[in-house]
């Protein structure tokens, strides 16, 4: 009974906080709305017997993303209410049609044995799931995980020299010191 | 060496004048002026001793001997067909080879005097040889695909020598008519081979004559009538003729040579040779008498008030051509070839003639400008007179002998149609001809040019020939006209006496019928046409000499003291229109050269135009268009926008989770 | 009553699909980023899912790696905004970006 | 020598020699033309040893060489020549040696020039010996890029168009071409299970569905249908042909678009024989009507290598004509013209070129009397005419004279239509040369020179082969008669159509006796 109470919690928490996120005029209140999103997945992952996931989710997702979120959006100066106006034809209309029809035709499929061939039914992890989590990263599944690890160099160093390369000439190494300071939502360029 | 010995060296009457082309083309230019003139007539002179030799071998075998054939190696031969190089000597043959070698080398030695100081020399009489021996060949095959290959190669040098001078345009466009109207006869030619292959399975002329009786009517007569489009092309046959008055372009050698003896009379040959096909089918006799009687009279019309001594000659040689087919189209072969023979050595007199006048007079062609020529050239006069007297059929010359044989066959072979229009082209002929006499050779002396006029400057691109209709030009000359020298005198006299003697080859009396007692091997199986009696055979030759008469008169009387008046030609004011419409040869050849110059050009114009530009490649231009049109279009699904991309892709994901529902659902 | 996978596999499809209009509809390009986020936590939770049902760890070995990719994929992101916001004054949306229209 | 791969050798040599002539430096243009020479002369020589050796009474392929080269893609490396190829592949030879000779006036670029001329023959050669469907498609394709640089290249105004116009055409037709190889391929291994395109073994399999077959018959004839231009097909020929240069537009009319009509002896006709009688009628009247109309539209003309480009339209019509005629004597003319036509058509453009070298230009209005000042010219440009235009004693005529009679047996009418072609050749191509050389010299034509040392060093062969194989044809015709005997009693067999009889070989024809036959009585027993 408990576990019902608990999964239409998060349930709510998780949709609405979707929804929120999309509708929200202001990015920051998206942002926000993704933490709440992203903390309600972490519950389902504590349900669903995943705990070290849960906990990755939320001290990587919850925190460390979404504040590199916030971060930019403040750097970015684009924190107030923006104009929802669509300029392409047809965009909104046909965006929901394909979200709804998306949804209907999982929703088919789901109740259908073709995608997966086993019927649903109840089952717990044997053992800790952490421990067979940890086995089978470093045994199986050590080489996706090393391409990780180079995975993670590139996007760092992508990252850096994006953001400082890009119109501004060396040298000059932070935003915009030594000049009048920049009007709020100003962004130096070039 | 026996008889057949002999024979079998027939293959070399044709070497000989190629040998001497090859040297000719190879080494004209180093022999220069007088040596390759005597190199090539050396040629022909030799072919012609060989002709003789094999003739009096021939002689010398009995009747249905009198043939013989030399095999050459094979030529063309693939699947069915077998063709190869070989010679026939049988009394036509012969007849023929003789005719071209004699009368050729005559001819020949007269071009070495009449084409001094031409700077084409060598080339002049590498071509001249060159269509002796095309000529032969064509006479002496032994089968219809080398005729042709002869056939052939005479249109392509009489192309060459009418063009000779080719720096003059009317000479240009000249020969290229030629040819032109030759190709149309020889198209003729190429079908009546495929008929004769296909039906009897090879060209050779034995097949033919064994072949040729079983074979059913309407093919016997297709092969006919396409044999003698060829013939209608080659020797100058109406519908066909045109190319003949403007081949007088050429030097007059190449006129009397091949547009007077031989080449013209390729026709008649090939009609005798394949008479198998046309006398077992009135049809096709039928057509060749007719189109020959007709083409007589109307050329011969033609002829009656042309100004240009060379055109009146022309135009008489296509009447008199039509006379032989008038005689081979009734069945009278043997009279055709009589015809031929003599007719050759008479017209060949008359251009010869013609020639050494116009060198005396300045290069001038006009009748008009010339007259009472007889004092200043006695030897070529002679000669002129003689086979003019001859050809309008003045006993006891040959010309008279022949005509009447001809005119006395057409009406005894039951052709009264034919014969009324053969009669009647005999009044034309001696009319024009006694015409041209009087004016050249008697008459008022109109070749002097008054002193103060200056000379006209000497333009080689203008070609001499003078139309009709056009006024007289200024009298040319102002010394005294002189007799050229023995090279050119000498081959009109021989020529001459040929005319006057030639009859006696085939008098009508039985046993003096030498000719066609000769030929009567190669003609086998052609019923004889015999006057019913000797009285009306005597009755048709008092008729045609009466009709020639009349004819001479009335000549003499309109032209007895030449021209009074230069401009004013007495018998073309009494025609009026009609003179005028005979002048134009009856306007046929402005008509077909309107037609080929307009709606026929300007149809291929657009036809060109029309399906090439137009058609095709503005189909193939609309193909690129819509393409490029389409890749517009498609362009837009390019928009640059993300959001349309992921819009995209999702839709994608959509359809194909559909896909797999509708998969799932049926499966 | 009890909450059965099918109930979570719902959730993470209406995530999913949230998540996917999200990106279609928003102009700004954080919004698009966050969107994504969404889908990808839509993905993982059925990983999830699916991993307890099936009795499988290697559902969860994917969520894990997908987290990792997730947050290499936002680094970057977020750099490729910023240069593009340091280029264009402000109010820059994803529209801006089409330089490689056909 | 039966060892040594000849023909592999034929094709090998002039990839070689291109390669060469990518080592030499660019401003020794000399030395990139010595390799030239070299190159050629030595596939000369190869090709001479080629039809030397080549044995006359075989109908089948000779110098046949097979190396597999994968059997799951079926693809195989296979040469051989037959009656049919071993003339072309010589006459290749040569005219590219020739070509080369006449290009002594190309400067600009020379080490590049000579570089696509010879990657250009070897890649017709390659064309004319593979008898392994994807390696001919392969270099059927090839040829298209040499032929595309030598014409945008060193051609004159249009060049662009001109070389886009061909290459588009081409390519469009053998998309279809490639196809219907493919479709053939499996079709064949669906029915008899191993996939090859040997042609001998396609040949040898009964083929198709009729309805099939009729398609893939289509998809051939369309690609060679383009390449030798069929009748509303070749308004990229004259394009073509005015805007390549000389040795171009030589190469082009002698042997590129016999590549065409070779095809379709090659394979329309072992592939698909009830497609090809079926088809035989339309390609009969696409002949007749692309000989009328390419005469016609000859005479009409302007620019002289046009004229030569419309009536090279018309003796290709010729060549249809004798092929579809499916008679031994109408296939053997048509294989003999498109050996002979190389020579004629050959010589014509090269005295153009010549002419272009003295006057830079080729409008038929700025010549007039070249007779009178260069009659060495005017001579070798007369002999080709009249080898064109079929005078007998020149190769034209032979081959003429045979696809007409063999259509003439076949089909009555289409032979009698086709005749009247001869009439308008003549007519068209004799007004060019009236209007080119006839008439007072004008202008600046009285200062031309005639044929030097040089130029008659290429015109001179080809009017001597032509003259040779117009007096005695035999040894051709002796190598040629059996394979196409092969061909059309192959094709009697599978389509039960009886060829006209006066087509087949009969006991009783001339006996062949060399020199004098006693003639004692001969044949005259009166």
């Amino acid at each position: 009974m408990v576990e019902l109470v608990l999964f239409v919690l998060a349930a709510a928490v998780t949709l609405g906080g979707a929804l929120g996120v999309i509708i929200a005029r202001n990015p920051v209140h998206a942002a926000l709305h993704l933490v709440a999103v992203l903390v309600a997945v972490a519950v389902f992952f504590v349900m669903q017997q995943a705990p070290l996931l849960a906990a990755v989710q939320v001290i990587v997702y919850a925190s460390a993303v979404v504040v590199l979120f916030l971060f930019v959006i403040m750097l970015l100066g684009i924190d107030r209410r923006e104009s929802l106006t669509e300029p392409l034809r047809h965009q909104r209309p046909l965006a929901i049609a394909v979200a709804v029809a998306l949804t209907i035709e999982v929703a088919v499929l789901a109740g259908h044995t073709w995608t997966t061939g086993a019927r649903t039914q109840q089952g717990t992890l044997s053992g800790g799931a952490v421990e067979v989590l940890a086995e089978n990263v470093f045994t199986r599944y050590l080489w996706p995980f090393e391409v990780l690890a180079v995975l993670l160099v590139v996007a760092v160093v992508g990252g850096v020299t994006l953001a400082r390369h890009s119109g501004e000439p060396a040298g000059a190494d932070d935003l915009g010191e030594g000049r009048a300071a920049p009007e709020p939502g100003e962004v130096p360029g070039p | 060496m026996n008889a057949r010995d002999v024979l079998d060296l027939a293959w070399l009457i044709p070497v000989l004048p190629l040998a001497g082309a090859a040297l000719l083309f190879c080494f004209g230019r180093r022999l220069g002026e007088p040596a390759a003139g005597w190199v090539a007539t050396g040629a022909l002179a030799g072919a012609f001793a060989l002709s003789v030799a094999c003739l009096v071998a021939l002689v010398g075998l009995e009747g249905p001997e009198r043939s013989h054939l030399v095999r050459g190696h094979d030529w063309i031969g693939i699947g069915g067909f077998r063709s190869g190089v070989g010679f026939l000597v049988d009394p036509l043959s012969i007849t023929w080879a003789l005719l071209v070698t004699g009368v050729g080398s005559l001819i020949h030695l007269y071009a070495v005097g009449y084409m001094h100081g031409d700077a084409r020399y060598g080339r002049f009489f590498a071509t001249f040889n060159l269509f002796a021996a095309a000529m032969l060949v064509l006479v002496l095959a032994d089968n219809f695909l080398l005729a042709f290959v002869g056939w052939e190669g005479v249109g392509l040098c009489s192309y060459l020598l009418i063009g000779h001078w080719s720096e003059r345009p009317r000479a240009a466009t000249a020969g290229v008519k030629a040819f032109v109207t030759n190709r149309v006869g020889d198209a003729g030619f190429l079908v009546a081979m495929f008929l004769i292959f296909g039906a009897l399975g090879s060209l050779d002329y034995a097949v033919m004559r064994e072949g040729a009786a079983q074979l059913p009517a309407e093919t016997a007569t297709a092969v006919a009538l396409a044999l003698f489009l060829a013939c209608m092309g080659k020797s100058a046959q109406i519908l066909l003729h045109l190319w003949l008055p403007d081949a007088m372009e050429g030097p007059t050698p190449v006129s009397a040579l091949i547009h007077a003896a031989t080449m013209v009379t390729a026709g008649v040959y090939l009609v005798c040779r394949a008479h198998p096909f046309f006398d077992r089918h009135a049809a096709a006799g039928d057509v060749v008498a007719l189109v020959g009687a007709l083409t007589a009279l109307l050329a011969g019309t033609a002829a009656l008030v042309q100004v240009d001594v060379k055109r009146v000659l022309a135009y008489s040689t296509i009447s008199q051509l039509g006379y032989m087919f008038l005689a081979a189209g009734v069945g009278a072969y043997a009279a055709a070839v009589f015809f031929v023979v003599v007719h050759a050595l008479y017209k060949a007199a008359l251009f010869l003639g013609a020639g050494t006048v116009i060198h005396a007079t300045g290069d001038t062609q006009d009748l008009r400008l010339m007259g009472g020529l007889r004092r200043y050239l006695p030897l070529t006069a002679a000669g002129f007179v003689a086979s003019w007297l001859a050809l309008v059929g003045v006993p006891p010359l040959s010309g008279f002998w022949a005509k009447d044989e001809v005119l006395a066959k057409a009406l005894f072979a039951g052709e009264p149609l034919v014969f009324g229009i053969g009669l009647a082209a005999v009044f034309t002929t001696g009319l024009y001809l006694t015409r041209e006499a009087l004016l050249v050779f008697f008459g008022n002396e109109r070749f002097r040019r008054p002193a103060g006029v200056p000379a006209p400057a000497h333009d080689p691109t203008v070609s001499p020939t003078v139309d009709y209709g056009t006024p007289p030009g200024p009298p040319p000359l102002d010394g005294d006209p002189h007799e050229p020298g023995p090279v050119m005198t000498l081959p009109v006299l021989v020529l001459g006496v040929g005319a006057v003697v030639g009859g006696l080859l085939n008098l009508p009396f039985r046993r003096l019928e030498v000719l066609t007692h000769w030929l009567e091997p190669a003609f086998e199986g052609v019923e004889e046409i015999t006057a019913p009696s000797f009285a009306a055979a005597a009755a048709v030759s008092v008729v045609s000499v009466t009709v020639a008469a009349l004819a001479l008169a009335l000549a003499w009387r309109l032209y007895r003291r030449g021209l009074p008046e230069v401009s004013v030609d007495p018998l073309d004011v009494r025609l009026g229109p009609l003179g005028r419409c005979f002048g134009h040869a009856w306007y046929y050849d402005e008509a077909v050269t309107a037609f080929v110059g307009g709606p026929a050009r300007r149809a291929a114009e657009r036809l060109d135009r029309a399906v090439d530009a137009g058609g095709i490649d503005r189909a193939v231009g609309a193909v690129a268009a819509g393409v490029v049109r389409a890749g517009a279009a498609m362009r837009a699904l390019q928009s640059g926008f993300l959001r349309r991309y992921a819009l995209g892709v999702l839709a994608g994901t959509v359809a194909l989770l559909g896909y797999a529902i509708l998969r799932a659902g049926a499966g | 009553m009890r909450v059965t996978d099918t109930w979570y596999l719902v959730v993470g499809a209406l995530l999913f699909s949230v998540g996917a209009a999200g990106v279609l509809l928003r102009r700004n390009v954080l919004v698009i980023l966050m969107c994504i986020e969404l889908m990808l936590n839509a993905a993982n939770l059925s990983f999830v899912t699916f991993a307890r049902r099936l009795d499988d760890v290697t559902g969860q070995v994917a969520v894990f790696f997908v987290l990792v990719v997730a947050a290499a994929e936002v680094a970057v992101g977020l750099a490729i905004v910023v240069a593009i916001f340091r280029q264009r004054r402000r109010g820059a949306t994803a529209d801006d970006v089409s330089l490689l229209r056909g | 020598m039966s060892d040594f791969p000849v023909l592999s050798a034929l094709i090998a040599v002039p990839f070689l020699g291109a390669a060469a002539t990518l080592w030499v430096p660019e401003q020794r243009a000399e030395a990139a033309r010595a390799v030239g020479y070299l190159t050629t002369t030595l596939t000369l020589g190869l090709a001479g040893l080629l039809v030397w050796d080549f044995r006359a009474g075989v109908g089948g392929f000779q110098f046949v060489e097979e190396h597999r080269l994968s059997s799951t893609l079926g693809v195989s490396w296979i040469v051989g020549v037959d009656g049919y190829s071993v003339f072309l592949v010589a006459v290749t030879a040569l005219l590219f040696l020739l070509g080369l000779v006449a290009s002594e006036t190309v400067t600009d670029r020379a080490k590049a020039y000579t570089f696509w001329f010879l990657l250009l023959e070897g890649t017709i050669i390659g064309v004319f010996c593979s008898l392994d469907l994807i390696s001919f498609f392969v270099f059927w394709e090839l040829m298209l890029v040499p032929m595309w640089f030598l014409i945008a290249g060193w051609g004159s105004a249009a060049r662009r168009y001109a070389a886009m116009k061909f290459f588009l055409y081409t390519a469009t037709g053998s998309a279809f071409l490639l196809a219907a190889i493919l479709a053939l391929g499996f079709l064949h291994r669906a029915d008899v299970g191993e996939l090859t395109f040997d042609l001998r073994a396609l040949a040898a399999w009964d083929g198709p569905p009729p309805g099939t077959a009729r398609w893939l018959f289509a998809g051939f004839m369309v690609a060679f249908a383009v390449k030798a231009p069929i009748w509303p097909l070749h308004t990229w020929l004259p394009d073509v042909h005015t805007e390549a240069p000389t040795a171009g537009s030589v190469i082009l009319a002698g042997v590129i678009i016999k590549m065409g009509t070779y095809g379709i002896l090659r394979f329309c006709f072992d592939l698909f024989p009830g497609a090809a009688v079926d088809a035989a009628p339309i390609m009969l009247t696409l002949a007749v009507v692309g000989i009328l109309y390419g005469s016609v539209v000859a005479a009409m003309q302007r620019d002289a290598k046009r004229v030569i480009a419309y009536s090279s339209v018309a003796h290709m019509g010729f060549v249809v004509l004798g092929l579809f005629s499916l008679t031994v004597i109408g296939v053997g003319g048509a294989t003999f013209t498109m050996l002979s036509h190389p020579l004629t058509t050959g010589s014509l453009f090269l005295v153009i070129g010549m002419l272009y070298e003295r006057r830079h230009s080729r409008l038929i209005d700025d010549f007039g009397g070249v007779a009178t000042v260069a009659p060495l010219l005017t001579g070798a440009f007369l002999v080709a005419t009249f080898a064109g235009i079929g005078l007998p004693g020149l190769s034209g005529f032979v081959g003429e004279f045979l696809s007409l009679l063999g259509a003439f047996l076949a089909h009555r009418w289409w032979g009698v239509a086709a005749t009247a072609g001869v009439i308008l050749a003549a007519v068209s191509m004799l007004w060019m040369v009236r209007r080119m050389f006839g008439g007072p010299p004008r202008g600046p034509v009285a200062s031309f020179t005639d044929l030097s040392w040089r130029e008659a060093a290429t015109v001179v062969p080809l009017l001597a082969l032509s003259l040779f194989l117009g007096v005695h044809p035999r040894p051709v015709l002796q190598r040629i008669e059996p394979t196409a005997a092969r061909t059309i009693e192959r094709l009697t067999e599978r389509t039960g159509r009886r060829p006209p009889a006066a087509d087949r070989a009969r006991a009783h024809h001339r006996p062949a006796a060399a020199g004098r036959v006693p003639a004692v009585g001969h044949g005259d027993r009166r």
